[in-house]
């Protein structure tokens, strides 16, 4: 790729311009929450960020005390941020493609908790695994 | 309300009742039908235009600035002073009969034919109220010469027998007694003697040959018959060889102002035949400003070609003399301002000279604040001091030019057009004004150096 | 199909055609009638020679008004002057403008940020509002003002405002005000050579033939 | 009671959190308020599991190729394969008479509540044997087809519009499906092709939602409802008035705009500045190249890709036909003069006559 190297491209930078704007709308998100526990989510995806911006964003939430990971059609990192019950959520594909990034302003993001159909068909398969263990038992 | 009599409407904004037009406005010659009269008109308007009135007919953009240099305008704030708007008529006929598009307003009758009554209106426009000075050809952004328009328009009008009465009067007493005012050939014969004897001079008359044809403006014969001797005086100091003739004298061409292009020609045939009989290498034109735009400008045009003479303005012969050392004169201890007549400055392109004399006489020269080409005119030329009923227009034009001779504070007011000279005369007598305008020929010959004989 | 963007292709393709070819047919039509009546030569003694060469220079001197008539003019005349630089700068500045006059004749320069061209349009609807209320209310104005003066006001306007709302999505999708942008602005092209708006070229005629005229005679001019 | 399509996707081992994650990610695509997933996920989890049926006429498969590649495979797998994909000539395994059986078996459980994509442009031209598939014309399995159609989608330019067999001059008579199809709802995704993501995402927002809205053109407005132009990264050049005039001059290396060159993006209707293409990673102005308008009607006959928008379109010889235009005007123009002159000619004579002595010259006044 020696030719594309030397294509003297000179891409023009961008500053952060959206990124102090967010912070604010966390702020009052958070307002909300505290007085109404109302939630709220900011679709990343659909705003036009620039590097400076996310960065701007990342140093002033910072890094809280929960980092989870999912795994389901694909793998997501959701991590509390520095400012308690404000959640970075990044959802990839199986082939590690970001899907879609948002801050969640809640207690817990509503993917977290376990749902309780799901819960049942894991008690069935518990129960069912019981019921191996019990008849191929003592 | 409207008034009872549709002819004569009510003026009913007047501190008093009364009609709007109190006396017809207009005057007419001849006895014919409003369609033979309309036809005339239109005839007249449609032959004379040539590219050049075309192009400006073609090129105004009602812009409306000349309005705000023309002095019955500013004057009187009537926006039907405006002076495209004085040529509307002119320009319906234009549009329709010759433009490029004519046969397409013809087809659908887009410009509708003029009407009798429209040109009836605007013979006050045509004539009372422009002096052909020009000053609107100077403003106006697109270059368009009114002034000459003004002169093509009054052809139609003098063709359909539409012209103010006392300046077709003017006109016919100067076509039949080869003179406006009645200075024939045997009165000027008169004159001549009688000037000579009574100031001891000689004033050659109908020479046989000579190098100088020396003309003269029957006003001056008539009004200011001093300048005669003055030009005697000077042209002898000059040492020309010149003379007057009896078949070829009168300068003046009312002609032209009123419209009359055959009787134009005539007066201006006779000048310039009497130069070539007497072999005259220069023709000098009085201190007349119509004068020389007829005979230097037009001259030749209606001879068919050129002519075999120089045309001199008088202020232009004096400051040939001038700079030739022929004439030496005294200074003048005065401060002067000098009234720039339209026809020979503006239109004439005769700046410099007059001012060259003045020089030569020393004087202070305080020019107005609009002068030379910018000049604002007397007031009375085109023909519009010959018409009375123009008088209170004329006199409400002519305080713009006291106004301005008064601001110079210059001692003396010197023109060289005595057609100015009378105007300036009459507003004097009018307004009780302490300022008598001058003429530059006179101013000279009474600072001729004397002789030491 | 019907398409939405038939109407731009309309305005692209046979309209602007039809526009350019009316323009300088008409244009031609007007100049070549005008210029082939008579022109008498003028057989008077020159007291200038060459006085085309002071014809040439009125076309430029007659741009600015005389001292002596500045004061009852200059206002009015600036606003003209704002109206005309402003037009200017959009027409010759915008670079989609370029491209068509690029297009059409093969003459390109460099074009101005869409900043300036916004605001030389704002600036030159603004003054062609306030001409339009000079016309209607100035005694002068009124009384020479005809349909051509009205009609050319307007056919002057719509493009600068059609331009403008297109290029900032007021009251419609771009393509459809950029279609009536441009069939408005070829309406202007077409219209132009029949109406007063031809002063964009008799200006040169009319003042150069003044120009030497008097020029011709010494006077100043 | 009917599969729904949260069944769909426990049946395939995923848990409920997969589902509002595939409903975050579909929903952000759609640019929806981040709400509307979880109305999404409530929606879609009662909804019953709809039957796709996938038909292409004159078409070159881009638009497939296109789907097939879009940035979640998973996604794309769900939606076509595991939820709703009953048929489709290129994709599935069967083929010849057992494809055709399974096609009708599907429409047949599903008729009047299937979704239709079509793909290709539909040929009228000689009674339609210009595409025809198992004994049928295209357009007559069109319309066969639309009849249990709850609602079609016109997949890229040429369902939509008529794309490149509608171009110029058009032999096999080539029209879009909303020409042959009038009673049902189409939705038109066009595009050549259309981005996968707009595809994927038209669906699942119909299933969640029902029709959405659309222009004029009959697309749905979420991924067409604003230009290129205004959303393209280097409109600020454009307003800067800074253009690349060729594609190898300075201005093309600093990527400035490339309206000059000919980018449609000003009348160009579509997501490719905001979604991109190939996982987001690009899409043609960013990589140098102008717009060239595949998601409008008729592009292809445009005037040429490489001719600056506000550029007349026509290929008339310019100063043939102007020279012509300028020598008519001279022609008129000498015409009326002469008119004028001999009008002019005759009034000077009959003034002649009028006045005792003759007349002066004509030419006699001032100029």
């Amino acid at each position: 790729m020696k030719m594309l190297d030397t294509i003297p491209i000179r891409p023009a930078p961008s500053p952060a311009a959206n990124a102090p704007a967010l912070l604010r709308e966390i702020a009052a998100a958070l307002d909300a929450l505290l007085l109404s526990g109302r939630r709220h989510c900011i679709d990343l995806g659909s705003l036009p960020l620039s590097t400076a911006d996310r960065d701007l964003l990342r140093e002033t939430l910072g890094t809280g005390e929960i980092r989870m990971e999912l795994v389901a059609l694909g793998s997501s990192r959701i991590e509390e941020t520095g400012v308690p019950g404000v959640w970075w959520v990044r959802h990839s594909s199986e082939d590690g493609i970001l899907l879609t990034e948002s801050l969640e302003i809640c207690h817990v993001p509503e993917i977290v908790p376990a749902d309780t159909t799901d819960i049942a068909n894991g008690l069935q398969r518990l129960r069912q695994a019981l019921a191996l263990r019990a008849s191929g038992g003592h | 309300m409207t008034g009872t009599d549709t002819q004569f409407p009510l003026e009913l904004n007047q501190p008093r009742l009364s009609i709007q037009k109190p006396e017809p406005r207009y005057d007419k010659q001849g006895e014919m039908a409003d369609t033979e009269r309309l036809d005339r008109a239109m005839r007249g308007f449609v032959k004379d235009f040539g590219a050049t009135a075309a192009l400006y007919m073609e090129s105004c953009v009602h812009c409306g600035q000349c309005a705000e240099v023309c002095q019955y305008y500013v004057q009187t704030g009537d926006p039907k002073y405006t002076p495209i708007w004085k040529l509307e008529p002119f320009k319906q006929a234009y549009k329709r009969e010759t433009g490029p598009f004519a046969p397409f307003f013809r087809l659908f009758n887009l410009k509708r034919r003029v009407t009798v009554r429209e040109l009836e209106e605007w013979q006050e426009l045509i004539y009372d109220s422009c002096t052909q000075c020009g000053r609107c050809t100077m403003v106006c952004p697109m270059g368009i010469d009114i002034a000459s328009l003004v002169g093509l328009a009054r052809h139609g009008m003098a063709a359909a027998g539409l012209v103010p009465h006392e300046l077709w009067a003017t006109v016919e007493r100067a076509k039949r007694e080869g003179s406006p005012l009645g200075a024939t050939p045997a009165v000027l014969k008169d004159r001549i003697a009688w000037l000579e004897d009574e100031h001891s001079v000689e004033i050659p008359l109908d020479r046989s040959q000579a190098d100088v044809l020396m003309t003269i403006s029957s006003i001056e014969v008539m009004k200011y018959p001093q300048s005669i001797v003055a030009l005697a005086r000077i042209m002898k100091r000059m040492g020309a060889s010149w003379t007057f003739r009896s078949d070829g004298y009168e300068a003046t061409n009312f002609s032209m102002f009123a419209g009359d292009q055959q009787g134009q020609r005539e007066a201006s045939l006779k000048l310039i035949e009497a130069a070539i009989a007497v072999g005259a290498s220069v023709l000098i034109l009085p201190e007349c400003g119509h004068a020389y735009q007829a005979l230097r400008w037009q001259g030749a045009n209606l001879y068919g070609k050129p002519l075999p003479f120089r045309v001199l303005q008088i202020a232009e012969y004096l400051a040939e003399g001038i700079r030739q050392g022929k004439l030496q004169l005294q200074p003048v201890q005065s401060s002067v301002t000098f009234h720039d007549p339209c026809q020979i400055v503006r239109r004439g392109g005769v700046t410099e000279a007059p001012r060259e004399v003045l020089r030569a006489l020393g004087v202070e020269l305080r020019e107005m604040d609009a002068h030379g080409a910018y000049n604002w005119c007397c007031g009375g030329g085109g023909g519009v001091v010959t018409i009375h009923r123009a008088d209170p227009l004329r006199y409400k034009t002519y305080q713009i030019k006291m106004q301005q001779v008064e601001d110079t504070g210059a001692e003396m007011l010197v023109s060289t057009c005595s057609n100015c000279r009378q105007t300036f005369d009459d507003g004097q007598a009018h307004f009780h004004w302490d300022k008598t305008a001058q003429s530059l020929l006179e101013l000279v010959a009474d600072h001729l150096v004397t002789e030491q004989e | 199909m019907s398409t939405e963007t038939d109407l731009l292709d309309f305005a692209r393709g046979p309209a602007l055609e039809a526009a350019l070819i009316i323009l300088v047919f008409g244009i031609f039509w007007r100049l070549v009638g005008v210029l082939t009546l008579r022109r008498p030569r003028d057989l008077s003694e020159p007291r200038v020679r060459h006085a085309w060469l002071g014809g040439i220079r009125t076309i430029f001197t007659r741009m600015w008004p005389r001292r002596e008539f500045r004061p009852r003019i200059l206002h009015w005349e600036m606003v003209s002057y704002v109206f005309h630089i402003g037009l200017a700068v959009v027409i010759l500045g915008l670079v989609p403008h370029i491209l068509l006059i690029r297009n059409i004749t093969g003459l390109s320069w460099p074009g101005l940020p869409t900043g300036v061209i916004t605001f030389a349009a704002g600036v030159a609807l603004i003054s062609l509002l306030a001409l339009l209320a000079h016309r209607a209310t100035h005694p002068v104005l009124r009384r020479i003002s005809n349909f051509d003066d009205y009609f050319s006001w307007l056919l002057v306007f719509t493009p600068l405002l059609t331009g403008l709302m297109a290029y900032y999505h007021l009251g419609g999708r771009y393509e459809d005000l950029l279609a009536l942008h441009m069939l408005s602005a070829e309406l202007l092209l077409a219209w132009l050579p029949f109406s007063k708006l031809a002063h964009t070229v008799l200006f040169l005629f009319s003042r150069g033939v003044t120009g030497t005229i008097y020029s011709r005679r010494g006077a100043q001019i | 009671m009917e599969e729904t399509i949260l069944d769909a996707f426990r049946q395939n081992g995923l848990s409920r959190r997969a589902f509002l994650k595939f409903c975050a990610a579909t929903a952000s695509l759609l640019a929806l308020p981040p709400a509307a997933a979880a109305a999404m996920a409530e929606k879609l989890a009662s909804t019953p599991r709809p039957t796709v049926i996938y038909l292409s006429y004159q078409e070159c498969t881009g638009c497939l190729e296109s789907m097939t590649r879009s940035f979640s495979p998973t996604i794309e797998h769900l939606m076509f394969n595991s939820i709703s994909l009953a048929f489709n000539d290129t994709l599935q395994a069967a083929a010849g008479e057992a494809a055709e059986a399974a096609r009708k078996e599907a429409m047949r459980k599903a008729w009047g509540k299937y979704i239709l994509i079509v793909d290709g442009s539909v040929p009228m031209g000689a009674g339609g044997a210009y595409c025809a598939a198992a004994g049928q014309s295209a357009v007559d399995d069109l319309r066969h087809a639309a009849q249990g159609a709850a609602a079609i989608i016109a997949v890229g330019t040429c369902a939509a519009f008529g794309g490149v067999p509608y171009a110029a001059p058009n032999p096999t008579g080539a029209v879009p499906v909303s020409e042959v199809i009038r009673d049902r709802p189409i939705i038109n995704v066009s595009g050549c092709p259309p981005i996968p993501e707009v595809m994927t995402g038209v669906v699942v927002y119909y299933l969640s939602f029902g029709m959405p809205a659309l222009d004029r053109q009959g697309r749905p407005l979420t991924f067409y409802g604003n230009t290129i132009h205004d959303r393209c990264y280097r409109r600020p050049f454009y307003d800067e008035g800074r253009f690349a005039h060729t594609f190898d001059d300075e201005g093309a290396r600093n990527g400035w705009c490339l309206y000059e060159l000919g980018c449609k993006g000003p009348v160009t209707y579509n997501a490719c500045a905001t979604l991109k293409w190939n996982q987001g990673t690009s899409f043609p102005i960013q990589s140098g190249h102008g717009c060239l308008g595949c998601s409008e009607p008729d592009f292809w006959d445009k005037g040429g890709f490489y001719r600056p928008l506000p550029a007349a379109t026509g290929h008339w010889p310019r100063g043939e036909v102007l020279g012509g235009a300028a020598l008519g005007g001279t022609v008129v123009g000498v015409g009326a003069a002469a008119l004028a002159r001999s009008r002019q000619q005759a009034a000077a004579a009959k003034s002649a006559k009028e006045v005792s002595s003759p007349s002066p010259k004509e030419d006699s006044h001032e100029h």
